[in-house]
């Protein structure tokens, strides 16, 4: 009789890789009958939207999937040479599927078919495929494809708002909005406006496709690890570091418990925390690299919440740290064998933090005490040039990040504006599409009148500061 | 014609023994500043390997390097006054990536390793020959960032005060949107090591 | 502007390997191993902050009053390549240990073009000494950072299934890429 | 924290009331073989042997190998040996007399000295039955407080230890507490996993006259007979390298039993407790067989192979290995033979769950080992040489990867 040799063990746990991805899929589905329930259903009934274009939503996940799919394929085809039935063998045991479904769930609504194509095809073949396949990439390939589009494309996103919602809010999402307030408010400006922080848990609030519904990404996450599809710690440090961060934030300048709550509630934290930052592939493996993961994926992302123009941090903060997880892993192995040390980090992370939030006060002081309002404070002058009866004043304005623009006068009255440097081409689209600078020039007179164009209110809001400031200063 | 394209391929110093792609990858957001580029290069390559090769006897071998790179600083300060004298706007754009060619390793590689040791016609020769390679090399990678990044092709512009010939050619027209990410430093390393990674590929099967 | 801002943006923002492309050589040679790297970085920190206020008290006291700035890709090149051979040859005499972990990094530093790019960032934006000193130290620590965490990386998909011709330069460059665009997003 | 994990017993299986006898082969082959160490061959063709006789020696520790049964050396051959390896072998002609070197019996097997304990330990060729093989009378060199007898027997499947205790838990209390009278131990535990009803209550049946041995369950997880474990859970002590550091000798019950052997009738182990069972064989069960008897000659004679790509396991299915064929040879560390239909696993690319980092229990990092298995350098603080073998980072792991082979082989590389 003749045996099999093999090296032990000889008998093996049940669970399988495809049976841990299949989980991940099935924590998916109810998100998804979600964004199906909110944007095309709810928004079929209550506006005039025609049946295809509230479907959208619908084909961009089509779209994500079959894309992800359709390359992952032409990759075994073409490059590997493998055949059609290997191919389809391979491209089961590489869940090739998953990349281009998280991707089109951490899309705004309105993003073109092509773009969401454009994502996946890249966060298939440079994300994944070029490193190896599943298993060995180093980034995970679906912020590949959103990192992709969001330097290409930017511009082209669109408004991560569905057109009910258009109807009925002042046309920003809950962080945007936070942003333009420079990061303090009432419960009424920063909250009132969507309705209740309820809301903001039950999803009806705009934002991407997936990340609106907390309660389900809550349910998602308990199956999640009840199951042992997901490493819970980096998720639970990540929320706790944001929570507690924004917490001393908001109890130092007065706010309630309901600061730090918005802030975990908007935006994709919890979708990113449960769904990307977990990504098996692309996170720590050890269990202190993993917690220090979490900690500083929070502190990343109230850093970008905070001190840049981004009012989003999360899949920027996640991309960052797929790079830092080796390191984080070469740490937590010298712990794991030499617990004692485990100060240094400790100590590291406690005085960044602290510095962290000293620095977000003051600056959030700063803009408080010099007033929201502050026309002078946002545009500053640069220089003027004088060209007979023509003056050029060069400026800068806060809008979304810090516009420049170079503003002719004649006889004390505007005769163009040239915007020289723009940060966020989203809402210079926007803008562009109702020629709003052409309005601004011809409404100058009364500029208050004129009103900001909804999906861009920072820009025209820059642009109309522009234009007080520079007629101000003409009539010193 | 063959034997040309073969050498521009598999000994490319830009592609295979990947040297000097500080400028390959900085001054190649248009056509016309990557050939530019290039062509700076060849020259100062012909002639550094010229003056190395004319004085390689005298020089002793413990200070032959900073001997090569006074010689190679000195050509690039001649080049820097010449084209801020006559192409500013080139001048400007290339930056502080005009005196870095002293630190090209494809420049002071070829005095050292080849110029140093043969006779001045050969040197020459090498010299052009490494000089075309990383010429061509730099306009592809130029060719391909302005046309996916922008859409354009920048025939002649910034040295158009020189020649008076100005063209810049709009490719697709608005058919495709370009995609910016090209133009992003980032894109350019993707870029670049994605067609060295193709041009691997097809020597490999060659 | 102020020392911490130009400290901070030349660090992340203006990386001067991802956003200025200095010292590629240098980055795609020893990112190999984890030791390589850091003692390049180490010696280029080195090098380049003593090179900055030489080049910075050269440039201000010599070829400014004689009104031959034009000397300065010359000038500058040399100072590097004196300042290098002199730091190797007291290292190799008086620090052993230290020789024999830098040194082999010393005659590479000559032409790694992150030192002279840094050196002759600071003199054509005009700089400070102090402003000078910060640029100087905020791009060799990004340099530091940006190679240590590449060359981690690295080593995480040495033993990946990579396409034959992806190998090595072509996929590092991709991660490089890759880095550089993440780099972009943070500000 | 004691890390493990919780395995289905699957022990039913092979339990039965009776073990059967199948100690009188017609001839055995005794492998010249010591934790892993090939010993000397000191007899040779046609030399007549009796039990008890010196038939190899270990040279750099003086530790005999004895013979088995009586009857006549017909040579040395290969034989498999249960790390499946062909190692020399002295087989001897049974002539089934049992004839023995000298017959003695013990009245008092308290009255031995410390010294002539460790003497006759080694004289009588007592080695680590759990599956080390190493010479006992080594661990009894040093003084030592505590004793932990090891009936754990965490590997699925296995039973050997269990009905041993059943069977003779009686003559084990009694040896325990010989060995603590000569050896001066303050304390002796038996330690058993907390749901084996069946040694608890073998010995409990007995151990109201002994109150110096503690009956201490553990917890039902695997690798809970590790020493390391034992030491922990029992004594929560921990130690560096061995457990004598914290004065604490650890043994095997079916070691016990053949030092109460040693102690009554100075014998050497001549015979022990196999078990034979798995979904692949039709009559699982326990049978007491000769050392060197030829495995492949028992399962013939008890049942037939079920089904097909079978493993024949020598040991339990956790740290077993699997054998190329059934002709392996008894030795004093094989205490099973485990026959299983192999598992068709889909294998996968390691996607980094971390699973086999938070159920190694020496704290290793399996995985990370595997990825830096060519950069020495790395692999050196990642501590491949604390592994156990357990194997359980194999068997967590979802991409079915031999992690448990890496980390082997990460262990020879740093060496």
């Amino acid at each position: 009789m003749k045996f099999i040799k093999e090296n032990g063990p000889h008998i093996k746990n049940s669970d399988t890789t495809s049976k841990i991805m299949t989980r991940f899929l099935i924590s998916l589905i109810p998100i998804v009958c979600f964004v199906i329930f909110k944007n095309t259903v709810l928004v079929y009934f209550f506006t005039s939207e025609t049946l295809i274009s509230v479907l959208h939503p619908i084909f961009m996940i089509i779209v994500g999937v079959l894309t992800s799919f359709i390359s992952e394929l032409l990759w075994f085809k073409l490059v590997n040479k493998t055949n059609i039935k290997t191919s389809f063998l391979e491209l089961y045991r590489s869940f090739s599927i998953i990349p281009g479904l998280l991707l089109a769930l951490v899309l705004p609504i309105n993003t073109p078919l092509w773009i969401v194509a454009f994502g996946a095809f890249c966060g298939t073949i440079i994300g994944k495929m070029l490193y190896g396949g599943f298993g060995q990439n180093i980034f995970n390939p679906a912020l590949i494809g959103y990192l992709f589009i969001s330097v290409s494309y930017n511009a082209l996103l669109g408004s991560p708002l569905n057109a009910y919602e258009l109807d009925t809010l002042a046309g920003a999402t809950p962080l945007t909005n936070l942003t333009s307030l420079n990061y303090f408010g009432t419960y009424d400006s920063i909250v009132g406006s969507y309705g209740t922080l309820l809301n903001f848990f039950s999803g009806t609030i705009p934002g991407t496709l997936g990340e609106v519904s907390k309660l389900l990404i809550l349910i998602a996450f308990i199956y999640l690890v009840i199951t042992k599809t997901i490493k819970w710690r980096i998720p639970t440090t990540y929320v706790t570091t944001v929570f507690v961060v924004t917490w001393i934030i908001g109890n130092s300048l007065g706010l309630g418990i309901w600061y730090p709550l918005f802030h975990i509630l908007s935006g994709g934290l919890l979708f990113g925390a449960v769904f990307m930052a977990t990504d098996p592939v692309t996170s720590p493996l050890t269990p202190i690299g993993q917690v220090l993961h979490g900690i500083s994926l929070g502190l990343l992302t109230v850093v970008i919440r905070f001190l840049t123009p981004y009012p989003e941090g999360v899949m920027t903060s996640i991309l960052f740290m797929n790079m830092l997880v080796p390191l984080f892993d070469k740490i937590g192995v010298r712990l794991r064998y030499n617990i004692k040390r485990i100060y240094i980090p400790i100590l590291i992370y406690l005085v960044i933090t602290i510095l962290l939030i000293i620095n977000i006060i003051s600056n959030i002081n700063n803009n408080k005490t010099n007033g929201i309002d502050d026309v002078g404070n946002k545009v500053k002058i640069i220089e003027i040039k004088k060209d007979g009866n023509k003056k050029i004043y060069n400026v800068t304005s806060k809008g979304w990040g810090t516009i420049k623009a170079e503003v002719e006068v004649v006889d004390k009255e505007i005769k163009s504006i040239i915007v020289t440097d723009k940060k966020d081409e989203t809402q210079w689209n926007e803008l562009e599409k109702v020629d709003y600078i052409y309005k601004v020039i011809t409404n100058q007179k009364d500029i208050n009148k004129l009103d900001a164009v909804s999906g861009s209110t920072f820009s025209s809001e820059a642009i109309k500061n522009i234009i007080k400031k520079v007629l101000s200063e003409e009539l010193k | 014609m063959k034997k040309i394209f073969s050498y521009l391929f598999k000994e490319n110093p830009v592609f295979v023994l990947v040297l000097g792609l500080c400028s390959v990858l900085a001054v190649t957001t248009t056509f016309e500043r990557s050939y530019m580029m290039g062509v700076v290069v060849l020259v100062i390559l012909v002639l550094s390997n010229l003056i190395v090769s004319l004085i390689r006897k005298i020089v002793s071998e413990e200070i032959r390097i900073p001997v090569y790179i006074i010689i190679i600083s000195t050509l690039v300060t001649i080049t820097e006054l010449i084209l801020n004298k006559y192409s500013k706007p080139l001048y400007d754009a290339f930056g502080i990536y005009l005196p870095l060619i002293v630190v090209n390793c494809v420049v002071l590689g070829r005095a050292l390793s080849y110029a140093s040791k043969n006779k001045v016609l050969d040197s020459i020769k090498d010299g052009f020959k490494s000089g075309l390679g990383y010429l061509v090399a730099i306009s592809i990678i130029g060719l391909l960032r302005e046309l996916l990044g922008n859409g354009t092709i920048t025939i002649m512009n910034d040295i158009s005060g020189i020649t008076g010939y100005k063209e810049i050619l709009h490719i697709f027209n608005n058919v495709v949107i370009p995609n910016k990410l090209f133009l992003t430093s980032g894109g350019a390393f993707i870029l670049l090591g994605i067609v060295i990674g193709i041009i691997n590929g097809r020597r490999s099967e060659v | 502007m102020n020392i911490i801002t130009i400290f901070i943006t030349t660090l992340i923002t203006e990386n001067v390997i991802l956003t200025k492309f200095l010292g590629i050589c240098s980055f795609l040679g020893t990112s190999n191993k984890e030791k390589n790297a850091l003692g390049m970085g180490i010696s280029v920190t080195f090098v380049v902050l003593i090179s900055t206020i030489l080049t910075y008290l050269i440039n201000k006291f010599i070829l400014i009053p004689t009104n031959s700035a034009y000397l300065q890709t010359i000038t500058f090149i040399l100072v590097i390549a004196c300042f290098v051979q002199i730091t190797e040859l007291i290292i190799k005499k008086y620090f052993k240990d230290l020789y024999k972990s830098l040194g082999i990094y010393l005659p590479l530093i000559t032409t790694n073009c992150a030192v002279f790019g840094i050196i002759l960032t600071n003199i054509r934006s005009n700089y400070n000494l102090i402003e000078s000193i910060s640029n100087a130290l905020g791009s060799c620590l990004g340099f530091v950072l940006v190679l240590y965490i590449f060359t981690l990386l690295r080593e995480k998909i040495e033993n990946n299934d990579i396409l034959k011709s992806f190998k090595g330069i072509p996929i590092a460059l991709i991660t490089a890429g890759i880095m550089a665009l993440i780099f972009g997003r943070l500000v | 924290m004691i890390r493990g994990l919780k395995l289905e017993g699957k022990k039913e299986m092979s339990l039965s009331e009776e073990i059967i006898d199948f100690s009188s082969p017609s001839r055995v082959c005794v492998p010249l073989m010591n934790n892993n160490t090939s010993c000397e061959c000191l007899v040779k063709k046609g030399k007549k042997v009796r039990k008890g006789t010196i038939i190899g020696i270990r040279k750099n520790m003086d530790f005999p190998i004895l013979s088995p049964v009586s009857g006549t050396v017909i040579g040395i051959d290969k034989c498999l040996y249960l790390n499946g390896e062909e190692v020399d072998c002295v087989v001897i002609e049974n002539d089934k007399k049992e004839n023995v070197i000298k017959k003695t019996l013990v009245k008092d097997i308290t009255k031995y000295t410390k010294d002539e304990f460790v003497e006759l330990l080694r004289k009588c060729a007592v080695t680590g039955m759990g599956g080390s093989d190493f010479p006992t009378f080594f661990k009894y060199k040093s003084d030592a407080s505590f004793l932990i007898v090891n009936a754990v027997e965490c590997e699925p499947y296995l039973t050997a230890d269990m009905m041993l205790v059943k069977l003779k838990a009686e003559v084990i209390l009694e040896s325990i507490d010989a060995i603590r009278k000569i050896n001066n131990i303050k304390k002796c535990f038996i330690a058993f996993k907390e749901n084996n009803e069946i040694v608890r209550n073998a010995f409990l049946e007995y151990i109201g006259n002994y109150e110096n041995i503690i009956l201490s369950p553990v917890k039902n997880i695997y690798p809970m007979g590790w020493e390391r474990h034992l030491v922990k859970s029992v004594l929560n002590l921990e130690y560096d390298r061995y457990p004598s550091e914290v004065g604490v000798i650890v043994n095997n019950v079916s070691t016990i039993f053949a030092i109460y052997k040693a102690l009554k009738f100075q014998r050497n182990i001549t015979k022990r407790i196999v078990t034979i069972t798995g979904e692949g064989f039709t009559e699982p069960i326990n049978v007491l067989v000769k050392v060197g008897t030829d495995m492949s000659s028992i399962i013939k004679k008890i049942g037939k192979y079920r089904g097909d790509k079978l493993k024949f396991i020598a040991g339990g299915p956790m740290m077993g290995t699997a054998l190329p064929t059934d002709h392996v040879v008894v030795s004093n560390n094989l205490g099973a033979v485990t026959i299983i239909s192999d598992t068709l696993d889909e294998i996968n690319e390691c996607m980094g769950c971390s699973r086999c980092i938070k159920v190694c229990p020496a704290k290793l990092c399996p995985a990370l080992i595997m990825k830096n298995i060519n950069n020495v350098d790395e692999l050196k603080k990642l501590h491949p040489e604390l592994c156990v073998e357990c194997g359980l980072c194999s068997y967590v792991c979802p991409s079915k990867l031999g992690l448990r082979d890496s980390v082997i082989n990460a262990k020879k590389k740093v060496k």
